[in-house]
């Protein structure tokens, strides 16, 4: 991502709006955009799913390879995360190696599927030190008007949720479903006008600070945090946020199953 | 071209494994405005093939280096994403996806009015999220589609199409199997209204007889395809 | 986070291996100067992770475009050298690295008086020649005295400690072997003056009381190693 | 290659001498510059040719390793062609990554050889499964003076035809000649000046517009094509220019011999 | 490293100094600036030393890895060395893919250690054909004020006596100690002022010409010569510096022990 | 330098597998004007050695930053062609053809009158099609050919000769086998009218006194080339 002058004066329209408990859209502080979650939509992966949250749309494949195991973990297969923001994501993606903001969501994407321990290696493993299965979710990008990171997260799980093993085209067996155990959510938080604000529009990235990204699963177990940008927090603010994940995670995960 | 082998592709009805007869098209459904950011964009499905394609621009040329005084240059990034093969295809550079993007740029500023926009960028990117043969010929009819959605001027569109030969018998529009074990392949970019050509790629083995019938082919599908992408855009500027 | 295993970590009498308590800091030292031809720079020695940093700058900001008009930026690059793990790690390109050092950048940022030194950089480098599970705490914590040994304004330091969970057992400070086999990891960095943060990741699986825990024993931790890079900048300027 | 602001001097000179049905250096539409093609001239290849057309000079080398096939083609070695233009060749070529000049032009050579048929990868099998051969043909150019695309392919092809298989190095068997069972010939054609002409010279290039590139077989049959650069063609005028590459695809593939 | 503009007043400075055979330091022309070297510095390396010349200081870390050796040669192990110089080392050292100047000094200190001989890398097999030992040397500057080459080889041959073989960590026998059994070391000379001088400093360096680097074994064998940068020299100035080197290598060989 | 083995390089009457005695050059050719294309070009084959070297320029020297106020640069590219070894060479970046580029480079400039153009840069291209040991040594001989050739002022030419030891023998000129086993290397830069240098490498093993014997070879053979050089390029400017 190219990084823009910052825009001061949407930084001042972002603050008095901030000032009236308002947002561009009008949203609340911790409003939604509406949210679609379609799967089975891509017809070449094994699990699919695409998420449209406002005018941010992504989408999420996952693709089975046959690996050997790893000396160490005989019994065990893989699970890999990868997540590419191509230009026809937005005039202000480049194409070329990925960027910082690029690898940094890649990354948190990454953690807060595998480190929820969603996916459980030892079921992907087929002979034990011989055959396993790696799974690869792909996460893509199509419109990016903000929140880039919720909705990789959300097509992510649907998508893993939604895989079918294809143990016959390998010919080690008969199809199956994935076995996806949890359900962790993600849900982000920009500093916009000097405030936290939920599920934020790229206006309001572009004329915000600093990010959180909270990934809650099961009983409110937290698996995965981290704060982007430059910017100054308080743990009462913190707090704060935390509580509105724990609600909004609740809510998203009913629509996953 | 994967060569012949014994794979029988045409049957004793002289249609293929699909139901088609050899001039048939598959089916094709296109949708503009699909990406919301986007100053044009389109989504076309044909066969199992699904093209994304988002045009930004016209807009500042940079690098500096890229830009020409007299008119503007079209930037296309065709890509296929991971999941749009049957095995996962490895994100990154690629020559086969750097060749079908130069080629399809040339075709497109062929029909572009690139000096309306003296200096500037128009940048359009090619997804291709769920492929089977003949993608190329997708993205680039998509990208016409897609430019029009964005209101840029052109002298006309751009339709692609590909035909070739399976089991000795010339067909249009290949699908998967018949690009994997057919024995040639001629993907054209025709402008339905004059029959010009501005893209034009083969590979494999035709006799002249077999070439000019596989051509008749492309510039027949043109036609039909010309005439879905008019009702897509709903009677706009071609 | 490497899973639970059978590993036992935590003693009868609810000590660590290596016979901390699970609040408990490993030892630190900190030397600043070491760097002859940097401007500010600081060894720290934590347990037996050992970071070096050295800054550099102000400095003209190039190439032209990463300067910003009304600020100065900080270019941060975090490497581990290739004999500081029991393994040894490649030199080159690594998203680790790479997503380090922008998070330690961010954290730097949020307290570096940029205004000051518009259109400029500051360049801070942080080795790691010697790691030992919470580098990228040891990297900002001391780059963030190497900033004040250079003289550089900042509102506050930036000290960052790691908490985490080992058999369900949440403690202070993980070593190496509690980072591999334990349960959930949370890095934090803060300011000490404020008890503010500007740094923040986790990973794992903690419960909303283990998250608290977790929390507190960082917040203390911190205000300890404040005391001794005080010390170490011998009452200077924060 | 770097982009040169269009010479529009050039392209009006141009256009002027196709008025008058000439070209720069006086020859007709589609005449040919002076060729001569040696074979065997590089010690250290297995197969090699060297081409020169006017004062455009190119080098083609043949070399051979031993691979494991496929395990879905267990009985065939391969066929690789490398295409590298680098800073010697002209003053317009750069170092660094291949332009997109630059790798077009070598899939374009590659395709019409590869797709010809004229090495039977079935041929290359040493042990099924096991050991095969992979060829490898690298084309190297000494002087661009323009229509590289021809004088790699009647390189890259006559190359081919003189290599011998270094059985006895690699220690599995005899040595000898490569099977190459076909001749594929390419000719290219630059629209300069409002039409097509033959073996365009790089000044040609500089101030023409869109090329096409044929690669003919036994018989005619058409093995390759390719239309490179902004332009539009009609049906005509790709005919005229396949009438006259099948004469001219004639006269080559005879100095192949 | 960026090259600075040839800062021509320092050039002059360095003239004047020269006229009257002194340097920016006060040092004579062959002079040294304090050396130290440290041995076992770094706890996770298997051998490791640091040297500090001046205001010069630099690392070196000794990894083993085990390797199957090359089929053509069954009974050897490898040693490897690899030359980082990051950014920490001062400002004109810059992120990204080594420089010619990077490239240049990893490729003469790797060749002063491995031609010497001094790691016998038949001595590194384990199993014949199947097991060997791969030394890795990795060389990391903390500190340039010039002469990283002398400090590079120092630190390299220092670390690599003083390693210790991780035989049963790697369970293929007991540890013990790093055979090596020579002592070669490096010499560097700059043309500084028209003139060379031994063991350069940054800004000599800056305002110098061309250098000339000397590995000498025992009995003042020459293990490796590089000369670097534009500049031309004699057959009498070489000598000179030769004669020199003899000396002051027997000197430092004394160090390493 | 492989090492010795037992390979038997000198035969009992004190000559080379070649038929060569101990300070022989191998068959030396030169000619000029290779490449209708270049300023100045050379093709010079030195025993099975072929280099081809192109000499573009002077010309502007882009990018700006390489430009120097005061005097011109010159480019380097060495580059060994796939086909140019026993086994094929990958064709991509490679740290030894980018050092040999770089002392070329450093060898060049100093005979050069850099200063006549301020502000250019003058692209010397080497590619090695044939190789048999010695490679760095013929294309920078070729390469003052070629400079001469395009007509560039220097103080002098530059031939370079690697001069070794085999079997305990010192030798001139080492050849492929004398490469691979021998114990010693020695290439020089001599300036054939003052007998200065501007080039030096060496690796392997050499008593001081074999290093003397090795040393003087080299002059005396660079004298030997220079007459050729003078020869084929008919009484230039040298």
């Amino acid at each position: 991502m190219s990084a823009p002058t910052v825009p001061n004066l949407l930084r001042d329209h972002l603050a008095d709006l901030a000032q009236n408990d308002s947002r561009l859209d009008g949203r609340e502080q911790f409003g939604a955009r509406e949210l679609k979650l379609e799967t089975g939509i891509l017809p070449r992966a094994e699990g699919s799913a695409r998420v449209t949250m406002g005018n941010t749309i992504v989408l999420a494949g996952v693709k089975f390879q046959l690996m050997t195991p790893y000396p160490d973990r005989p019994n065990q297969g893989g699970l890999m995360c990868s997540c590419e923001v191509r230009p026809i994501a937005g005039r202000h993606w480049e194409a070329g190696p990925p960027s910082p903001e690029a690898i940094e969501l890649g990354r948190v994407v990454d953690r807060g599927i595998r480190e929820s321990g969603c996916i459980d290696v030892d079921d992907l493993c087929i002979i034990p030190g011989e055959k396993a299965w790696q799974v690869i979710l792909d996460l893509h990008a199509i419109s990016d008007d903000g929140n880039l990171f919720d909705a990789f997260a959300l097509a992510g799980i649907a998508a893993l949720r939604s895989a079918i093993v294809p143990a016959e085209r390998f010919e080690v067996g008969q199809d199956s479903p994935l076995k996806v155990s949890k359900k962790p959510i993600m849900c982000s938080y920009h500093k916009v006008g000097g405030r936290f604000v939920y599920d934020a529009s790229y206006k309001e990235e572009l004329g915000g600070d600093e990010r959180i990204h909270i990934t809650l699963g099961d009983d409110n177990h937290v698996h995965s945090l981290q704060k982007g940008l430059k910017g100054i927090f308080t743990a009462d603010e913190f707090e704060e946020i935390m509580e509105h994940a724990k609600s909004r995670c609740a809510e998203l995960r009913k629509i996953v199953d | 071209m994967g060569g012949y082998g014994d794979v029988q592709m045409i049957d004793e009805n002289g249609l293929r494994m699909d139901g088609r007869k050899p001039g048939d098209l598959r089916p094709i459904s296109i949708e503009t405005g699909v990406i919301p950011v986007a100053d044009g964009s389109c989504r076309m499905v044909w066969g199992t093939n699904e093209a994304i394609v988002a045009v930004y621009g016209p807009m500042e040329a940079h690098p500096r280096k890229i830009q020409r005084q007299d008119r503007a240059v079209i930037d296309v990034a065709y890509n296929m994403a991971p999941f749009s093969t049957t095995d996962r295809i490895r994100p990154g550079f690629n020559r086969r996806s750097r060749e079908i993007s130069k080629v399809t740029k040339d075709a497109l500023e062929s029909v572009v009015l690139l000096e309306l926009y003296p200096r500037s960028k128009i940048r359009v990117s090619i997804e291709i999220v769920s492929a089977e043969a003949g993608t190329r010929c997708v993205g680039l009819t998509a990208a016409s589609v897609a430019l029009a959605d964005a209101g840029i001027p052109m002298t006309d569109m751009v339709i692609s199409v590909a035909s070739g030969k399976v089991n000795d018998v010339v067909v249009c529009d290949l699908n998967k199997e018949e690009d994997n074990y057919g024995e040639a392949d001629l993907p054209m970019g025709i402008l339905p209204n004059t029959g010009e050509l501005v893209f034009l790629q083969m590979d494999g083995d035709l006799s002249p007889d077999e070439f000019k019938q596989a051509w008749d082919y492309n510039v027949d599908a043109a036609m039909e395809v010309h005439k879905l992408m008019i009702d897509a855009l709903k009677g706009g500027d071609n």
